[in-house]
């Protein structure tokens, strides 16, 4: 298996542009710490995300990635058992700070999930559900703007819209997808955390979403968890590197072992146990 | 009968809305006040009438805390009853309505209990016989030995009240080991289901169901009776015979409704009773009854 | 890393809710509200059992109650020994149990491992449908057709017209659906894995219900199984009409008995005086139940979340 | 080239011994007789009915002559006090189910005691809620306890912890991803289930309360408590009017002493078992058709 | 990414060994297509499985590995939709005759599957159930010396030895999986199929497992579908690529894509899309 052979395109091939070099941080973890009731879950974690990048989170079962993910909108909250130490500066703002509404979080922070969810309503709906909820006061005519708006940055315009009244679960698993995105893209998020986005898709599928992801990082923010190295390398500027560890009382827990530029975690890593796990020699 | 001109004066009286009396009492009276609602509603469209069957002592608890207009009743008022009303300030009016016979009935396939004397049945429902009396062989020598399977009115019921009285000699006072039952048509069913059982219940039902039992006569000292309409409106039957009444709340009858189907039912006895299957009244008792209404004016 | 000073900071940027949100928080309370309402209720319940109930235990005795074997609170001398009651609950129920139990369990075992998806999804409901006929039907059966039929026609039996056998068969039928549903939710619920990690040792179909699955799901079958028991102890109308009105020690299921509800509902019929013992002894009869099916009850929610948390 | 030995994978056929075929017959036998005793329930049922299912049956009022005996009041007794039933349960029954599905915190004690409770509320005897609907009514100071609030409060009590379980059960069936989907789009919790768990849910509802419903109509225990065995001659025209149900008539006629009234009770058994059975049927003709949506 | 980085120890590092070259077959299938109701879902399958061999099924997701493993033992029967045609050779007798009984197939090919699924029966139990159900007659110190053995073929024994009427939940997730190869020792059978027996253990876990699969071949033949291509290449002596195909009608089907030695699959494959496929361009 020769490196040549990986399919890199964005972090490794433009490994020698500015991309994921130059961090202007949207997003700055300081120290985090995740509780499940008393299981400290994950620990201290520090890391920037940049603006306008894609951010790559990899690594083994169970470290913790979907967990950080989810504090970056604060559906963690929804956990009940879920306690957030630590600080995440978003634009400035403390993310968990006493004044702050995880629903105004959620409403720039948006989300896509490894399952395609749709709702079990029409095409046109599921895009247009956003933008009700958030309160927007659109007419009708505005409304059709932006779901055609949102299904054409999510590149799927063209395959739907002679079908918006159909149920969304109608499409293929693909298509659902990207529907979720652009469901995701229709409230005009700022950051667009995705967790997985892949996983249950076939390879075709996959493609197109990566491409879309390429596309989407000019406008937006992108966070994405995934456990196909070789979809990190294509499509991100940065990765972060999580594992796992057992402390002194025998507690697994997810801690972050590295994080840089996607071309460097890939080719040239500072601490061995990212070599290993890329390279296949653990996981 | 000439009650026609009484239900037309009656029918104009009610006012024009609809409105409601509520019987409530003896299950034994029931189906006769069942019968005077159905006749009275034929010509009083809308006059509604409920019936209830909580029992004699059940009605008389309702009735005197003011929920029920008029109380069906298998035997006279009690003295605590009637202290209950006055204390609730409710006045009421006695009235006989018919009469019936407590009818002692046994299975058919029994062909050896024809005639049984008020001893022999004392014998059946003592207290003492709790437990003891199981058998016809040990109510007279010569029964066979079948199973002694014993019916009777519930406890509530004026007719529990009537038959211990007169068999037993107390109010309450019997075997507990019988199968007590508020509805009479049970017995029925019990009586027509072994060849044992006894039971007993009002002539109506009987009469009713004169096909699946068979009636007992009964000799209170003066040979044996059996029950019939004649015997018991001759008072023959003894000691098992017995008027049935019921009661209406003076309040209540202020409003022309009730009044009017209490003259209905006296003015229609005998088109009721007849309905119902009971013995109608005798022609001194349609006087006092005739009376008793004209004193609810 | 990059410096934080770095990070991209908007002014008029905020986080703050828009709004305050004041209808989520009345809806919020008014939902909660509703789910509260269900503790009234049971307050309610022993609340209306427990006042009269006391009143009569000030002058019966519990002792005497609960272990007296004559019971006769409307006569002269009058005694309150609830034991013939609880004996008439206990034949009814227990016949209802034999009823129900194998042919529920059965049925069940059918359903969840050999029926198709299809022929289940057909079948579930027609058994279900036996929970749906109204108890007094059952009871109108029980007499018309159990007893004057099937007992003393086809099989000769020396029985009255009522009978705790009759109205613990029917009582048995109503319940099977009871049994059948809960204990094919239990067996469903154990792991296609379990099975196939049988089979693939080359069991058949026999051998992995029977000592696979059926052994994984036995505490969400036990649910069942106490479920139905406290169907059949709190069951009114079938034993009212079918298995009569005496209050019975007998050992012999021919034979009627009173049971607990029986009572209740004849009593209720009869309508004493309020305030009066006999009154009284209704909510205790009702108390009683109410403990009974209440124990019956935790041991069933015991069991059901033993099986799981299993899986 | 293959490792022939002499061994073989043929044989008796191991589902097919004598054990199996036994033991399946036994399974079947279990399940037809549940049939078999629906079937003979119903025929039997409908054969004594004969010769009265006519219109008689829907327009007359209880007679004492079994004859001209309907159950008009009946009908329209069940009807009413099970509409109002429906009214009072189903609103708090699905309230009740939504805070606890989806807002209760499991954690905390005071929605474990509620959860507990509702499960034990499940399984009190019908009989029971008549007595404390006695109590109920007694305490408002209701002389006559046989009225219709009185009858379907009763039987709402008695459903309502049955609308809440099945509730739940449909909410729970909704995946938690909608949810998630909902709430990551900046919706509120209220939102996300006004807009997206309920509707998802209202098959699962819709079935759940129905069976409720229909175990309200075939109820008659607790409202023999409440002195519903009466014999009335006119419609139920409020909510304080006296009234009666089918299964209550059914009761009475049961036990009645003319033969002829066993017959108007079986017609009116089979009346009331066929707007059980149809309102089953419509439980799972909603529960079929939308099954598995996800 | 460089191929020394690999954890390949069988078939890689064996490659020049005559382990994968010399195949004595015990099942030979010719021709295999499974469908699913109408649904064609594998389609025309030749391959052998080597005796005394480790032979490893690869392949993205959904191409039909799983499918054809539960072929080999007939389990695919108990799924009510599911329909094989074509023939598999097992000792000269044909799989699929008429006369065999799929039980008696199953008692003689045994599986592990995924996910650790011990019975809810004691450890004893678990072991003792197999031989129980298959009609051997074992008097108690027979069945306690073939717990023994087989416990000990899995490696289990020393762990196990002091609580063997505990249940068997209460072991860890590797245990659970070995108990499960214990349980389908404990029959003895012929050729022993593993499922990705792997895919929910921890690296610790997994690499005990792949010395117990190197342990087996000795005494059983062995064939897994794994995930994993370290794994494949790490333990098997040979490996079958199966992948997914478009048909015209825009079905999607399993096919075989190649098998051969796994020293040659990994390193020198002769179809393209097997190369892609390991090293990481698609799936
Ligand atoms: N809701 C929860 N309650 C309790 N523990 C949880 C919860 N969610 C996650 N965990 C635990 O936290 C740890 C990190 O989980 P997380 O889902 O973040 O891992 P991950 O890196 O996303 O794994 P994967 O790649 O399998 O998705 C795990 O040990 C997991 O079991
Ligand atoms: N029981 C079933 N009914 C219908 N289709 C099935 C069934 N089992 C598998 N399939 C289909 O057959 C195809 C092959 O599935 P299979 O499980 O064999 O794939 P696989 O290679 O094992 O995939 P994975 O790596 O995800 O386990 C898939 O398209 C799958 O959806
Ligand atoms: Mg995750
Ligand atoms: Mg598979």
């Amino acid at each position: 298996m020769t490196s040549e052979s990986q399919g890199l395109s964005r972090g490794m091939h433009l490994g020698g542009s500015t991309r994921g070099e130059i961090v202007q941080p949207i997003m700055e973890l300081r120290n985090l710490n995740v509780y499940y009731g008393d299981f400290h879950a994950v620990r201290d974690i520090s890391l920037d995300v940049g603006a306008n990048q894609i951010t790559a989170f990899i690594g083994p079962s169970g470290c913790g990635k979907s967990t950080v993910l989810r504090c970056l909108n604060r559906t963690n909250d929804l956990v009940p058992s879920a306690r957030v130490t630590g600080g995440i500066d978003y634009r400035g703002h403390d993310l968990y700070g006493p004044s702050v509404d995880p629903i105004e979080v959620r409403r720039r922070v948006g989300m896509v999930f490894q399952k395609p969810n749709p709702f079990p309503k029409s095409i046109f709906d599921n895009i247009a559900y956003g933008p009700r909820v958030t309160g927007m006061k659109l007419n009708k005519s505005e409304t059709e703007d932006l779901v055609e708006h949102a299904l054409s940055k999510a590149g799927l315009w063209s395959e739907v819209k002679d079908k918006l009244d159909q149920s969304g679960f109608a499409l293929s698993g693909g298509q659902q997808q990207r529907l979720c995105i652009a469901r995701a893209i229709a409230t005009s998020p700022d950051i667009l955390l995705m967790d997985e986005p892949c996983a249950s898709l076939d390879p075709i599928a996959t493609s197109l979403i990566e491409d879309l992801m390429l596309e989407l990082v000019n406008d937006y923010t992108v966070v994405i968890v995934t456990h196909n190295m070789q979809q990190a390398a294509r499509v991100s500027d940065r990765t972060a590197f999580f594992s796992a560890k057992i402390d002194d009382a025998g507690q697994r827990f997810g801690h972050l072992v590295e994080m840089d530029q996607t071309s460097k975690i890939f080719t040239n890593p500072s601490d061995s146990r990212t070599e290993d796990y890329i390279s296949g020699r653990f996981g | 009968g000439g009650t026609n001109t009484d239900t037309e004066g009656a029918a104009s009286a009610p006012a024009a809305s609809s409105s409601e009396i509520r019987i409530d009492g003896s299950s034994t009276v029931a189906p006769l006040s069942a019968a005077a609602g159905e006749l009275f509603k034929a010509e009083n469209a809308d006059v509604n009438v409920s019936v209830g069957t909580s029992g004699t002592g059940g009605g008389f608890k309702k009735f005197c805390a003011g929920e029920t207009d008029i109380s069906n009743a298998s035997r006279a008022i009690k003295d605590e009853e009637a202290a209950e009303c006055a204390a609730a300030g409710i006045e009421f009016t006695e009235i006989i309505v018919a009469n019936d016979a407590l009818t002692i009935v046994v299975n058919k396939e029994n062909d050896w209990a024809t005639c049984l004397t008020v001893e022999e049945l004392n014998k059946m429902w003592a207290p003492e016989a709790e437990g003891t009396i199981t058998s016809w062989s040990q109510i007279r020598a010569g029964f066979p030995d079948v199973p002694l399977d014993l019916y009777g009115a519930g406890t509530d019921s004026g007719t529990f009240d009537y038959f211990t009285k007169a068999i037993n000699g107390e109010e309450g006072a019997s075997r507990t080991d019988y199968n007590p039952t508020e509805d009479d048509n049970v017995t029925v069913q019990g009586v027509e289901g072994a060849q044992g059982a006894l039971g007993y219940f009002g002539l109506s039902y009987y009469e009713e169901n004169m096909d699946k039992l068979k009636a007992v006569e009964v000799d209170g000292g003066a040979g044996c009776v059996a029950p019939s309409i004649e015997t018991a409106q001759a008072g023959t039957y003894a000691p098992l015979s017995r008027p049935l009444f019921i009661y209406v709340s003076k309040t209540a009858a202020a409003r022309p409704e009730v009044l009017a189907f209490a003259e209905y039912f006296v003015a229609n006895d005998e088109a009721i009773t007849t309905k119902a299957l009971f013995v109608p009244l005798s022609p001194e008792q349609v006087t006092a009854a005739e009376a008793a209404v004209a004193g609810l004016k | 890393m990059s410096d934080s000073s770095r990070s991209i900071s908007t002014s008029d940027f905020s986080l703050r809710s828009s709004s305050p949100r004041i209808g989520e928080r009345i809806i919020r309370g008014t939902l909660f509200s509703a789910s509260a309402f269900s503790v009234l209720i049971t307050i309610g319940i022993v609340w209306s059992l427990l006042v009269p109930a006391i009143e009569f235990f000030r002058q019966v005795p519990i002792m005497d109650f609960l272990t007296g074997t004559r019971w006769a609170p409307r006569f002269k001398p009058a005694s309150y020994g609830v034991v013939p009651l609880l004996i008439g609950t206990l034949w009814t129920t227990g016949i209802a149990l034999l009823v129900a139990v194998p042919f529920g369990l059965g049925s069940a075992m059918y359903l969840s491992e050999y029926a198709s998806d299809k022929t289940r999804r057909r079948l579930k409901p027609v058994v279900e449908l036996l929970a749906g006929i109204p108890t007094v039907v059952y009871g109108f059966f029980a007499i018309e057709f159990v007893t004057r039929v099937v007992l003393k026609d086809w099989m000769g039996l020396t029985v009255g017209t009522f009978s705790v056998l009759s109205a613990g068969l029917v009582m048995g039928v109503m319940i099977i659906p009871t049994v059948a549903s809960l204990s094919e939710d239990a067996l469903s619920a154990v792991p296609l894995a379990m099975r196939q990690g049988s089979f693939a040792l080359g069991a058949n179909k026999m051998q992995t219900t029977l000592r696979v699955v059926f052994p994984a799901a036995f505490s969400g079958i036990a649910a069942a199984v106490v479920l139905g028991i406290s169907r059949a102890v709190g069951e009114t109308m079938i034993v009212a009409l079918a298995a009569g009105n005496k209050p019975n020690i007998s050992s012999n299921p021919l034979e009627g008995a009173q049971t607990m509800t029986g009572f209740i509902a004849n009593a209720a019929l009869g309508d004493s005086r309020v305030g009066s013992l006999e009154y009284d002894t209704l909510f205790a009869v009702g108390l009683l139940l109410f403990t009974m099916t209440l124990i019956i009850n935790f041991i069933s929610i015991r069991l059901v979340r033993r099986y799981r948390e299993a899986y | 080239m293959s490792v022939a030995t002499n061994w073989s994978i043929e044989g008796k056929n191991h589902e097919k011994n004598f054990k199996s075929i036994i033991f399946l017959g036994v399974l079947w036998l279990s399940l037809f007789v549940a049939f078999l005793f629906l079937i003979i329930l119903l025929v039997t049922t409908a054969m004594n009915g004969w010769g009265r299912y006519d219109m008689r049956l829907f327009t007359s009022y209880n007679n004492t002559t079994p004859a001209d005996a309907g159950a008009r009041a009946a009908i329209l007794g069940s009807l009413f006090v099970v509409s109002v039933t429906a009214l009072m349960a189903i609103p708090v029954g699905i309230a009740a189910a939504v805070y606890l599905e989806e807002f209760a915190d499991r954690s905390k004690w005071y929605n474990k005691v509620i959860e507990l409770n509702i499960q034990n509320l499940a399984a009190v005897p019908a009989i029971l809620y008549g007595m404390l609907t006695l109590g109920i009514l007694t305490i408002l100071g209701l002389k006559n306890k046989n009225v219709v609030i009185g009858g379907s409060l009763a039987l709402a009590l008695l459903i309502l912890p049955v609308v809440i379980l099945t509730t739940r059960e449909a909410l729970r069936a909704v995946p938690q991803e909608i949810r998630d989907g909902s709430l990551a789009l900046g919706a509120t919790e209220v939102q996300t289930v006004t807009k997206q768990t309920l509707p998802a849910a209202i098959p699962g509802i819709a079935t759940g309360t129905i069976l409720a419903v229909s175990r309200a109509i075939g109820e008659a225990a607790p409202l023999l408590l409440l002195g519903a065995l009466v014999f009335i001659t006119y419609d139920p025209n409020g909510l304080l009017a006296g009234f009666t149900t089918m299964p209550i008539q059914i009761f009475s006629w049961t036990s009645a002493a003319q033969e002829e009234f066993k017959q108007v009770a079986a017609a009116t058994s089979m009346l009331l078992l066929a707007i059980l059975l149809s309102m089953n049927g419509v439980a799972i003709f909603i529960r079929n058709k939308f099954a598995k949506r996800w």
